[in-house]
Formats: C-alpha cells, structure tokens, sequence
C-alpha cells in the first residue's frame, strides 16, 4: 500500500522540484520549493520518520522559505532583468543532468531486503531525542553554538549596513524605491570592471 | 499497470529519489544565475541528502539517521540566514544578484 | 737491421736548428741583421759540419752495420704501445741530412743577400731554420710517428714561409691551401700507420710498434696489410711531394720568397713523399698493386706537369711544375723498384733545381719582384754569373752527358725500361718535354732583347757575391753530383748504389719478380700520343743487359741535347716569343694547359662549394637552428606553454563554472568508488 | 704538511673555495680579486702536493669516508684515481688562470662574480672527487647554478635564453640519472657507495635502459652530437671566464662521468650501445668541424670545434682499449688547454673591440704581434699539431680504437674520425687567415694594442703545458693509465660473469671486488 504513496508523492516531490528550479520568476520557484518540502515530509513520514517528517514542515517549508519569501520580495523586481543563461549552457546542463540521473540511478537501484518491522514507537520524539541526548549530546551543544554564531553573523551583516552606509549607498529603508538609481550607476561601474575575459 | 498491492517500496527507490532530487538541485546551482534561485536549489539538495538519511535510518532500524536530519535541518537554517544576509549585501553593493557579474576575483 | 751503434751527437744536429729557430724567433726584431743572419746560416752550416760527421762514422763501420741511434726519450708509453723518441742515421738518411744541411746552408747564405732589404729578416731566418728542424726531424727519425712529427712540423712551415708576406692576402690563402692540402695527405698517412700498428700489435715484444727497426724486423706479418697500408702512405706522399691529386698547392706556394721556394719546394720538403716511401721500402716490396700505383702516378704527374710548364709564362710556375714532373720521375724509381735510383735523383734534382730556383730568384732580385718572363729577356750580358750557373743546370736538368741529370734520370728510364717500355715510352716524351720547357725558359730569360719597361732595365745589375756564390757552388754540385751515381756500364763504381744498399737490403733479394709484375698495371695507361721512337720496342732484348743500357743512355742523350736545341731555336728565331706558345701548340690546347687543365677549377666546384654550401645551409641553418633548436629544444618550450594556455582557460572566474566543474568531480568520484569492481 | 690537512687533503681541496668565499664578503672591494686570487693559488697548490703524493697505482687514494646521512646509507665519501687526478689538476689549474684573465675586464658587481668562480670551481672538484652516487649528483647539480647565473648576469646579449637554456638542458638529462641512482640503490643492500654499485648484478634489459638513463645525462653535458645546441648559445653569450671554465672543464664532466660510472657499471649494455655512440661521436666530430667552417662568431666557430673535439674523446671511450681511454682522458686535458687559451684570447679582443665577428678583423698579426703568434699557438694545438698536447690525445685515441676489438666496425669510424684532423685544419686556419692576415684595413684595428703584461701572464703558462705535454707526455700518461687498465679489466671481467650467469639458474652472482676498500 506504500507504494502506491511512495510514487505519488515520489512524482510530486520531482516535478516541484523541476519546476523550483526552471521558474524565471522566483516567487513562484519559492511556492514550488514549500510544495516540495511537504511532499518530501509526506515520504518521510512513510518512512515513519514521523518526528522529522514534522520538523521538515516546520522548519523547511515554515521557517526557511518564508525567509526566503521574505528576501525575494525585499529584493523587489531587480531579479527580472536577470539573464537566462544561453541556450548552449542550458543544453549542457539538461545533457548532463539526464547522463547523471540515467547512470545513477542504475548504480543505485540495485534491489535491497525490504524493510524490516519497526516498533510503533520508532521514529517518534522520545526515540529521537533519547538518542539525540545521549550518544550526540556533544553534538547537539556544537548545533545550538552554530545557530547562534550565525544569529550573530547575519546581525553584523545588517547592522554594518544602517550607520556606516557610505554616500553612494542608500540606506536599507530607500532600498525598495531607489535601488534602480544605484543599480544602474553601480551595474554601469560594473560593466566598465567587468572587462570579458576570453 | 504492476499490481500495486505486491509491490513493495525498498531502500533502493528512496536511494533513487533522492539521488534524482539531488541532482535537480544540483542543476539548479550551476544552471540558474539568479542567486535567490541557486539558495533554493541548495536547501533542495539539502532535503534530497535528509531523505537519504531516514530512508537508511529507516532500514538499519535506529534512529541515527533522524539526529543527522536534525543536524542537518540547523546548518541549512544557519546557512540560509547567513546566506540571504550576505547576498542582501552583495545587492547593496553591487545592485544585482545576477552570479556571472561577480567576476571580481577574476581581474 | 743492425741494432746500430749509439751516438749522442746526432741530437745536436736536430738542436742547433731549433736553437736558430729560438734566438731568432724570441729575439726578433731586437737581434741585429748581422747576428740574426750568422746565427740562421751558422746554426745550420753546424748541423752540415755534425751530419758530415755522422756520414764519415758510418762510412767507417763495416757495410751491414752502418746505423747510428741515438735514443731520446720514451715518447708515448700507453698499454702495449709504446712509442720512443730516438734518432737514427743510416746510409739513407745520411744522404738526405747531407743534402738538407748542405744545399740548406747554401740557401741560407743566399737568402741574407735576398731578404736584405726585408723587415721580415729575423722572423724569416727564424721559420727557415725550424723547417731545417722539422726536415731534419723527419729524416732522421727511427719511427713512423716521430717522422709523421716532422712530416707536419715541415707542413707547417711551409704554411709560415708560403704566407711570409702576409699582409697580402693572396700570399696567406697560398700558405693555408698548401696547409690543407698536405693535410688530407697526412690523413692518408695516419690511417696506413694505424692498419700497421693494428697488425703489429702484440705481435712485437717491445711494443715500439712503428719504429723502423721493428717494423723492417717483420715483414712477413706486414704482408696482409701491406697494400692498404702502402696506399694509404701513399696518399700522405703524394700531399708532401706534390704527386696527383694532391699537387695543385706547389704552384701556388710560389707566393713564397724564392729561397723557399728552393729549399721547400724543390730540394728538401717535396721529396720527403720519396723518402718516406724509400725508408717503407719493406713494406712496399710485398705489395706489387701499390708499386703499380705509385710508378702509375708518379708517371701520369710527370707527363701532366711537363704539359703544364709548357705554356706558364711566370718563371717561378715553370720551375714548380718542372719541381713536380722530377717528383714524379723520382716516385716511378720508387714504383719501378729501384729505390736508390729514385734516392739518387732526390740528390741531383735538389743540386740542379735549387739553382735555378735561386737563379731565378737573382733575377727576379734584379728586376723587382718582377716574375713574369713575357717582359724579362736579354739578360745574359747584364747578369753573366747567374746566366752561365742557370745554364748548366738547365743542361743537368736536361740530362746532357757529364752533368747530374744524365745519370740519375736515364738509370730512372733504364730501370722503367726493364720494367715495360711503355712506361720507357712516357718517360723518354717527358724528357723530350722538360728539355723543352727548360729552353724556353732559358730563351726567355737571358737571349733575345729586354722587353722590361725603362726603369727595371736601367736598375738591371748582377746580384751582389753572397747570392751568386751559392749558385756556383750549386752549379758545380749540379755537375759533380751526378758522378756518384756512375753506372757500371760506363766504367763508374755506382757509388751510390752500393752505399745504399743496406739499407735497400729486402729490394735485392725479391725484388726481381716484384718488378716483372708491375707491366702488368701499366698496360691500362692512356699515354700520351708521342712520336713513339720505334727503334727502343726493336731492341727489346728482355733481362738486363749492357748493349741495352747503351742504347737507352744514348736514345736519352740524344733526345735531350735534340729537345734543347729545338727549343733554343723555336724561341730565338721566331718574332715575337709571346704569342710563339699559341701559334706553335694551337688555341684550344694551349688553353686547357694554360690553364692547368683546371684541376683547381674542378676542386673548388667539385668539393670546396658544396661542403661549404652543405655546412651553412644544410647542417647549420637548418639541422642546428631548425631541427634541434626549433624543434626539440624550443618546440618542447612551446608545447609547454601551449598546454599552460589551455589549462588557464578553464580558470575564467564564473562561480557557476567552478560549481559545475565541482560536481562533475564529484560525480566522476561517485562512478569510481561504486564501479562494480569495488 | 700539517697532519690535519693531509689527512682531509681532497675536503680541503674542495672546500677551500668556499672558505675563499666567505672571505670574499667581508673583504673590501679593492681586495676582492686579490683574495680570489689568492684561494684559487692556495687550492692548485694544495693539489700539487695531493699529485707529488699520488702513487701511480690503480687504486683509489686519498679517501676519505664519513657518514653523511646514515639512514639512506649515503656517505661523504671522496677518493681520486689515475682518471679524475689530472681533472682535478686541470680544474685548480685554470682557477688562478680565469680570475687572472678577467682582472680588469668585469666591472660590474665584481664580488658576486668571483663568489661564483669560486663556488663553481668547489662543485667541479667535488664532482670528480666523488665515490658516492647522491654526493656525485649533489655537487653535479651544485656546478650548475653559477654557471647559469654567471651567464645569464655577466653574459652578452641574449644572455637570459642561454642561461635558462643551459640549465634546463643539462638539468633534464641529470633528472633521468637520479632516477636511476635510486632504480639501483634498491638494488643494493642501503648504500649509495659506488663500490656497491658496482656490486650490483643487473640483468641485461635492466642495464639497457640505465645506461640511457645515465648516458643521456652524460651526454648532453660532453656535449654529443643531436644534445649539443646549448653550448654554441652559452658559450657566445657568457663572459670570458665563463666560457674558459665552461669549455675547460664543465664539458669533462660529461666524458668524466661517461668513464666513472656509465661504462663501469653497465658492461652489457657498454657492449651493446657501443657502435651508436661511437657513431653519434664520429657524426658530432664532422658536424662540430663543418658547422664550425661557417660561423661568423669567433666564439661560436670555437664552440664547435669543442663539440668536434669532444667527439674524439666519446670515440676514445667506447672504444675500450687502454690506448683510446687514455688518449681520451688526454684530449680532455689537452682540449682544456687549447680551446680554454682560444676563449681567453678571443675574449682578449673582445674587451678591445667589442666584437667578435670574424668580418670585423683583418691583418691583426701585423699590429699584435704577441696576440698573433699566442693565437696561432693554440690554433695549432686544437688543429693537433704533432709536437703539441692536441696530437698526442687525438693519435692515441684513433690508434686505441682502430685496433678495438669490441667496437664493430671500427675502422670506418676512424676513418671518418679522421677526416676531423682536415677539417680541424680548414676552420681554424681559415678563421686565422681572415682575421689576423691580409692587408690590416680597419683603422679600428690599427688601433688595438697588443697583450698586456698581465695577459701575458695569463697565456704563458697555458703555452707552457701545452708544449710539455705535447713533447713529454709521459707523466701525464703513467699516471693515469693503471686506472684506465682497471676500468677496461673490471668491464672485461664483468662481461664474463655475465656471459657465464646468463646461464638459466639466475642467480645474483655476487662479483667481489678485489682490493677496493670502502
């Protein structure tokens, strides 16, 4: 019965998948990817995963893309003048994508032993975390100093921006409406850097 | 159509599915110049890499593979944030996201 | 061969020179003309005193005994070889360091007359006197190596003396052709040693292999090798002593001043080829093919050469081509077999041809450096010495009874005779030939009017004492010289003969069939077409007899003093002798001997252009430059540079290409870690 | 003799150079040449008394062996034999010589030049003084660096190709013989020494392609013939010392180590390699002397004559009779002599008149007469005049391989070799007639003065030797010749072992060597 799951949010989780990556706008690439995610919890709760098949939800498809939500929309409409890449590199890109997929999947796909019998208590909170407190405690300490280590990096990024903001750069509020004053006087100063390397 | 009720989902097709997902992110770094776009496909390989864990966790019977996750589920968080910071930066400094124009370290 | 019995003083024959050669050369311009002069004449004049010396001692030891050695040092003592430095004198040698200091001495004295106004003087008597060294070196060395030292010491001098005045660079391109030449000799001369030491290695116990003793020791183990090695030394003779191929630089070494020209290229070095070839006599006797060859050549270079002096306007060229015409009667002596004959004709031809070299150079003392005997003439009165000295060597030359000449080259046409009489043939028309040219020459010189232009003829004058004095003294040896020789046919005790012959000792014994065989080789000549004197195949009694020796000596005679007086009329009676040469012989083939067949012409084009052609563009440009340098050593720099170029594209900066790169490694990684093999 | 000394004699040979150097940097500018002069005196003096002690046997003496780094099994290990005595005589000898020569003629940073001259000469000694492999390799790269420095900082015009050019081309060909140091230093049981080497049975294939490995090494230093495009470069472009030291001696390396260790250790393929090389010799002597006919730079046209002459001596060595070696390890001396005195002189008009173009000269002899009659001295010596040092090598060497029994076809190598003797004679001699005879037209050469005191003083000892050797060679040749002998007895007596272990059972025969003490 499985099965029958597992292709279907199998398929779904690809095509989200495909779809994040090959959508010009990048809101919509963003609504794919939560879409993804919650199609890769559903696998994981099949796979009794069940804790983390919540946490996925939580964290990925919650946290994560609504930061991410939250910067796309911040960085406004900058992003549509960005360039496809040719069609030669897109070419590439899909032939070694197929060639990689094609011979992974024959290394991969070799048959296993079905999956054994698990108690019904497998993949909850408490075997989770009796684990997790146990054998990687250590670990988990090092994941708290982490978080807070980039707490504070991305703190210092936003922080360095409001006083020292040198003349030629608006502050972060004026960003929204001016940005495409400054990006044209900076993209011009770019191209005149930016010297094509053959 | 196979008859669904006798087949039986293995370690094998979790292996492929994520193996597949991987690589579409993997694609969707080196492919897409848009750097929102590139962040994006790197928390999907995150999530292909996860599924790999909890399906081999799930075969071997322990739990090792879910603390992985969870590790896991942190470093992509803290990379997501500073990530994002930092490519806010580069957009006030150099006003557009596109990856080829990061060319500085060339010249 | 004797041991021989030691003498020390023969060193001081070889020192004294070389002692001239020092105070000299090292004291040069800073020795007055004076003391340079005594001490060039004095120290070879000393050397005649010692080598008559040595020629008295051994006349005073028994016959077979007759060797002076004088070991010097061990030379080159390596593995079983082991080459010393010894000087030896037996009756052969003892000729030649008589007649190398004797007439040396002679052309010393005249040279102080000649060289007087040269600024050259000290240099001059400093290279004269090392090429007395050098000859004296060569002749009274006891082993093949130590002669090949003179061999080139005399080379060398040559190149010194032919390029004395070497401001003019004609004079030096002389001197370095004469240096090259002799060279390819001296390479034949090297490898024939070689073949010989290779075969006497070991064999002999002391291992000096190629000393003259051991060698005439063994004959026997010579034998296989005896034909290569003869050629071989051969070609060195024929560098040396001007024979063909290797003859085009004695003409050219005229350039030389004229007393050089008579010690070097008439009386001493050129004969060094038959001296060398006399003293391998053991050698030669074994091979009849290199004795063909030798007696071949030396013929053709007689007949070629006499041709050529025909027509040669320049005196000096005349009496250079007579010098290589007499070389090459002297090598068939030594072809035919009768070494002390070839030896005998050494001594006379040095006597006759130093006169009239030196006289030669009298004259052109008198007329200022002027050579050319188109504008000479008439000189008989103004210098009646040099004239009546020139004249009798012209008839010794000639071969007219009494004088040096008749004996040695008729016993030279005696013996080709019995040899084949077609060499007799050749050799009779070059006698013919020479006495012609040698009228000529007189005719020219001395008869008729004075064609120089007004201020030579009003400077004409006799050369002062201490030149003419020589020339007497060497015209009286131009005479006397050939009375040691007497035949017994004439009632003469053959002095000479016996006198060498110890030392020719192997010749006697199987010499007699080696000379039957030689006719064989001859049968292929192309001679010249000469009006045959039929009446010599008439008498061809065979075997040696007195009626033929009779008849040949009075054929000689006659068709000497019949040559000369031919050539004394041609010249005085006719108008104008200039164009007497073209009228008498016809356009075409005066041109072709005027211009000495074009044996130059043919080596410059044949050899010297295409090496030098051959090293420039083809082994210089394009091996070194192109296909070493360009192509490994340069190329093998590009293709690193060009591999660097390709590497540096793939570092072009786009994050993307970088990530791309980076999951293709991983990819590739992924492959070869979960490959089936595991 | 102090006991400290002649105990370490050959170290203070070595080294005393290096002692010479430090002195150099702290002495003040006005005392450098003096103080190199000095050192370079004291070194030919102390390998004097190393010749009066030398006892002509074939044995090696002097030796000296201490621990250098003992894990590897590499020693610091020196002796001398018949071969690398007058190597090392040679060496000392042209020291003062060069320093001499180049009193007034290098002005630029004058210290680091003779730091250099001095370094170099410490590494030549030291390569031949050598018995073991890593020591040998050590100081044959160490000769490299201040030659190529020399050049490529005192040098002429395009002195940086030539410098850079000689130095990779040397230092690829000596990368291949490390290679094959290490390859039969597993061979034997940890040591570097060279006896043990020569302990080492290698099978036929395994020595064919060391012996490449070392002869490729050797020679492109000699320089053999297709190797040789460095030297004419190097040469135009180093200063006159240079070029005296790198034709005196640096070309002897390549012979010098073709005679210590190629043909030593690998007879089999000294057998089978023997007519290439020969013939690759004879090609180098014809090709030296026709390219050298038609250089116009004096100093190119005498670089190839070097390759010419050096042809003799590969020619001698493979030829393998005591005859050929020893005339060969002669034409390494003798060419020393002649070629180095030509270097000095045409470096002599080059300070003059700043040129070497053969065209630029004429009718020199008139005006110089000293130069002229020096020049023609060592133009006859490197012709092989007989009477001086060139004849007896080049004699002995053709004479030795003629009767070599191992050399196939020897003769026509000869024979070919031998028409180097007239072509030596036509470049030389026309390069004498164009510049110092004819008509003396330029009056830039009217002007130039002849040798000075001092180089004077610098030509007549080389005169000297070139003279004595030529007329007396027999010091020179008794002492060397036992080694040569051993050289061709243990080569010998090596191809029977190997004749007689080709033999199925192939068993490492051990071949102890007689009377060789470590």
């Amino acid at each position: 019965m499985e099965a029958v799951f597992f292709y279907v949010f199998g398929t779904l989780a690809v095509i989200s998948a495909l779809l994040t990556v090959t959508r010009r706008d990048a809101v919509a690439s963003a609504f794919w990817l939560i879409f993804c995610f919650l199609s890769v919890a559903a696998l994981f709760a099949l796979l009794s995963a069940h804790f983390m098949a919540i946490l996925q939800i939580l964290l990925y498809a919650g946290a994560i893309m609504v930061f991410f939500l939250f910067v796309i929309m911040f960085l406004g409409k900058s992003q549509d003048r960005v360039k496809t890449s040719d069609w030669r590199v897109v070419a590439l890109g899909v032939l070694s994508l197929i060639g990689a997929t094609v011979v992974l999947t024959r290394l991969v796909g070799s048959t296993h032993a079905p999956f054994p019998a698990v108690a019904d208590s497998y993949g909850g909170i408490e075997a989770v975390s009796e684990v997790l407190l146990t054998k990687y405690l250590f670990a988990f300490e090092l994941t708290g100093l982490l978080l807070t280590a980039a707490v504070i990096g991305a703190v210092y990024l936003a922080r360095r921006e409001a006083p020292g903001s040198r003349g030629a750069k608006a502050p972060v509020v004026r960003g929204l409406t001016s940005q495409a004053a400054t990006s044209t006087a900076s993209s011009s100063a770019v191209q005149h850097e930016d010297v094509p390397h053959a | 159509m196979p008859d669904l009720t006798t087949l039986h989902v293995h370690l094998g097709h979790y292996l492929t599915l994520s193996a597949i997902l991987f690589f579409i992110g993997v694609s969707g770094v080196v492919f897409r110049r848009n750097a929102i776009i590139m962040f994006m496909s790197i928390e999907l390989m995150l999530t292909a890499v996860n599924l790999t864990f909890l399906a081999v966790s799930r075969q071997l019977g322990d739990h090792q593979g879910h603390v992985f996750v969870l590790f896991a589920l942190a470093v992509a968080a803290a990379e997501a944030g500073v990530g994002l910071a930092i490519l806010v930066e580069i957009f006030k400094r150099r006003g557009s996201i596109d990856v080829d124009d990061f060319r500085k370290l060339m010249e | 061969m004797h041991e021989g019995s030691p003498a020390e003083f023969l060193r001081w024959i070889v020192l004294l020179p070389l002692i001239g050669f020092a105070i000299n050369g090292l004291l040069n311009k800073r020795l007055p003309r004076a003391v340079s002069a005594t001490v060039g004449v004095g120290s070879v004049a000393g050397a005649f005193v010692l080598s008559v010396m040595a020629f008295l001692k051994l006349r005073a030891l028994p016959a077979d005994e007759r060797v002076l050695v004088d070991h010097l040092f061990s030379w080159i003592p390596v593995g079983e070889l082991n080459i010393d430095a010894g000087l030896m004198v037996d009756p052969l040698s003892a000729c030649m360091i008589l007649l190398v200091t004797g007439v040396g001495s002679l052309i010393h004295l005249y040279s102080v007359g000649y060289m007087a106004k040269d600024e050259g003087f000290a240099r001059f008597f400093a290279y004269l006197n090392l090429f007395v060294f050098a000859m004296l070196v060569l002749v009274l060395a006891d082993s093949l190596p130590l002669l090949f030292v003179g061999w080139e010491g005399v080379g060398l001098c040559s190149y010194l003396l032919i390029g004395f005045w070497f401001q003019d660079l004609a004079n030096s391109a002389a001197g370095k052709k004469a240096f090259v030449v002799n060279r390819v000799g001296d390479f034949g001369f090297l490898l024939g040693m070689f073949f010989i030491a290779e075969k006497l290695a070991g064999q002999v116990g002391d291992g000096n292999v190629l000393g003259f003793a051991t060698m005439a020791a063994h004959p026997e183990l010579l034998a296989p090798v005896a034909t290569v090695a003869g050629l071989l030394l051969f070609l060195g003779a024929t560098g040396k002593s001007a024979q063909i191929p290797l003859y085009v630089w004695l003409p050219d070494a005229m350039a030389g001043p004229t007393p050089v020209s008579a010690l070097i290229h008439a009386a001493t070095m050129v004969t060094a080829g038959v001296y060398m070839i006399a003293r391998m006599n053991f050698l030669y006797v074994q091979t009849e093919v290199a004795m063909g060859v030798i007696a071949v050549v030396g013929l053709l270079t007689a007949l070629v050469a006499a041709t050529i002096a025909l027509v040669q306007t320049d005196i000096k060229k005349v009496l250079a081509y007579s010098t290589v015409s007499q070389l090459g009667y002297m090598m068939l002596a030594c072809g035919v077999g009768a070494f002390a004959v070839g030896i005998f004709h050494v001594l006379t031809h040095a006597f006759f041809k130093a006169l009239l070299f030196l006289g030669a150079g009298s004259v052109i003392h008198a007329m200022h450096h002027e050579q050319d005997m188109r504008s000479m003439g008439g000189l008989r009165s103004v210098m009646p010495w040099t004239f009546r000295t020139m004249f009798v060597a012209t008839l010794a030359i000639a071969g007219v009874f009494p004088f040096a000449g008749f004996f040695s080259k008729d016993e030279i046409l005696y013996k080709a005779f019995l040899e084949s009489p077609l060499l007799w043939v050749v050799g009779f028309a070059v006698a013919a030939l020479t006495a012609f040219y040698m009228a000529r020459l007189m005719v020219m010189t001395f008869f008729g009017e004075n064609r120089a232009d007004a201020n030579t003829k009003s400077h004409l004058h006799e050369s002062p004492l201490i030149m003419t004095a020589p020339l007497m003294v060497l015209a009286v040896l131009s005479v006397v010289g050939g009375w040691m020789g007497w035949p017994e046919f004439l009632g003469g005790s053959n002095w000479l003969h016996h006198w060498l012959e110890p030392v020719f000792a192997g010749v006697g014994a199987h010499g007699a069939e080696v000379v039957g065989h030689v006719a064989g080789a001859t049968q292929g000549v192309a001679t010249h077409a000469v009006d045959a004197s039929h009446a010599a195949d008439a008498l061809h009694t065979g075997g040696h007899s007195v009626v033929t020796e009779w008849v040949l000596a009075l054929a000689s005679l006659s068709v000497a003093l019949g040559s000369l007086w031919f050539g004394f009329t041609v010249y005085t009676r006719r108008q104008s002798v200039a164009t007497q040469g073209q009228a008498f012989l016809g356009g075409a083939p005066h041109r072709l001997l005027s211009g000495k067949y074009f044996v130059d012409e043919l080596y410059e084009y044949a050899i010297i252009r295409p090496i030098g052609w051959l090293s420039d563009n083809v082994l210089w440009r394009f091996v070194d430059a192109v296909i070493i340098d360009g192509l490994l050593v340069n190329g093998v720099a590009r293709f690193l540079a060009m591999i660097g170029h390709v590497v540096r594209i793939l570092q072009n900066g786009l994050v993307r290409w970088y990530a791309y790169s980076f999951a293709v490694g991983v990819f590739a990684m992924l492959i070869y870690l979960t490959r089936k093999g595991g | 003799m102090p006991a400290f000394i002649e105990s370490h004699l050959l170290s203070w040979i070595i080294f005393l150079p290096v002692v010479g150097i430090a002195l150099l940097l702290v002495a003040p500018r006005s005392l450098i040449r003096p103080v190199a002069m000095a050192v370079a005196l004291l070194d030919f003096l102390l390998s004097v008394l190393m010749l009066r002690g030398f006892e002509s046997t074939a044995a090696l003496q002097f030796v000296e062996s201490v621990n250098w780094v003992p894990q590897f099994g590499i020693r610091y290990a020196l002796g001398v034999d018949g071969i690398s005595l007058w190597l090392i005589m040679l060496t000392t000898f042209l020291g003062p010589v060069v320093i001499l020569s180049t009193w007034e003629s290098v002005t630029s940073r004058v210290r680091e030049f003779h730091v250099f001259l001095l370094l170099l000469q410490a590494a030549m000694l030291g390569t031949f003084c050598a018995q073991d492999l890593v020591l040998f390799y050590v100081f044959w790269e160490a000769m490299l660096l201040p030659m190529a420095l020399l050049i490529g900082i005192w040098g002429g015009a395009r002195r940086l190709y030539a410098a850079v050019k000689f130095f990779l081309y040397t230092a690829a060909g000596s990368v291949l013989m490390l290679v094959g140091i290490l390859y039969i230093y597993t061979k034997t049981n940890g040591s570097f020494a060279l006896a043990d080497f020569m302990r080492v049975s290698l099978t036929p294939g395994e020595q064919a392609w060391l012996f490449g490995a070392f002869a490729l090494a050797f020679a492109i230093k000699v320089p053999l013939f297709p190797l040789h495009t460095w030297l004419p470069d190097a040469h135009v472009e180093a200063p006159t010392a240079g070029s005296v030291i790198l034709a005196g001696v640096m070309l002897k390396m390549g012979t010098y180590g073709l005679l210590r260790f190629a043909i030593p250790l690998f007879p089999s393929a000294v057998e089978q390699f023997a007519p290439l090389m020969a013939g690759l010799a004879v090609a180098g002597i014809i090709y030296g002397a026709l390219v050298a006919m038609v250089q116009r730079d004096m100093k190119k046209l005498v670089a190839y004559s070097s390759v010419s002459h050096l042809g003799f001596v590969v020619l001698g060595l493979f030829a393998l009779t005591p005859e050929s070696i020893s005339g060969a390890v002669f034409v390494m001396l003798a060419h020393g002599l002649s070629t180095g005195m030509l270097f000095l002189l045409v470096g002599a008009i080059y300070e003059r008149r700043h040129s070497r173009l053969i065209a630029d000269f004429g009718g020199l002899a008139h005006g110089l007469p000293r130069y002229s009659i020096a020049f023609m001295i060592a133009t006859l010596a490197s012709v092989g005049l007989p009477g001086l040092a060139g004849f007896v090598g080049e004699f002995l060497v053709l004479l030795g391989s003629f009767k070599s029994g191992s050399l196939a076809h020897s003769h026509t190598f000869v024979a070919l070799a031998a028409t180097g003797v007239i072509l030596g004679a036509v470049y030389m001699l026309w390069m004498v007639q164009r510049v110092f005879f004819g008509p003396c037209d330029k009056e830039e050469n009217q002007k130039l003065t002849d040798l000075s005191l001092r180089e004077v003083l610098v030509v007549v000892p080389l005169v000297v030797f070139i003279f004595w050797m030529g007329v007396y060679p027999k010091p020179w040749l008794s002492r060397m010749e036992p080694a040569v002998v051993k050289v061709i007895e243990t080569h010998q007596a090596r191809m029977a072992i190997q004749d007689a272990a080709v033999s199925p059972a192939n068993d490492a025969v051990r071949f102890v060597e007689n009377g060789e003490e470590r």
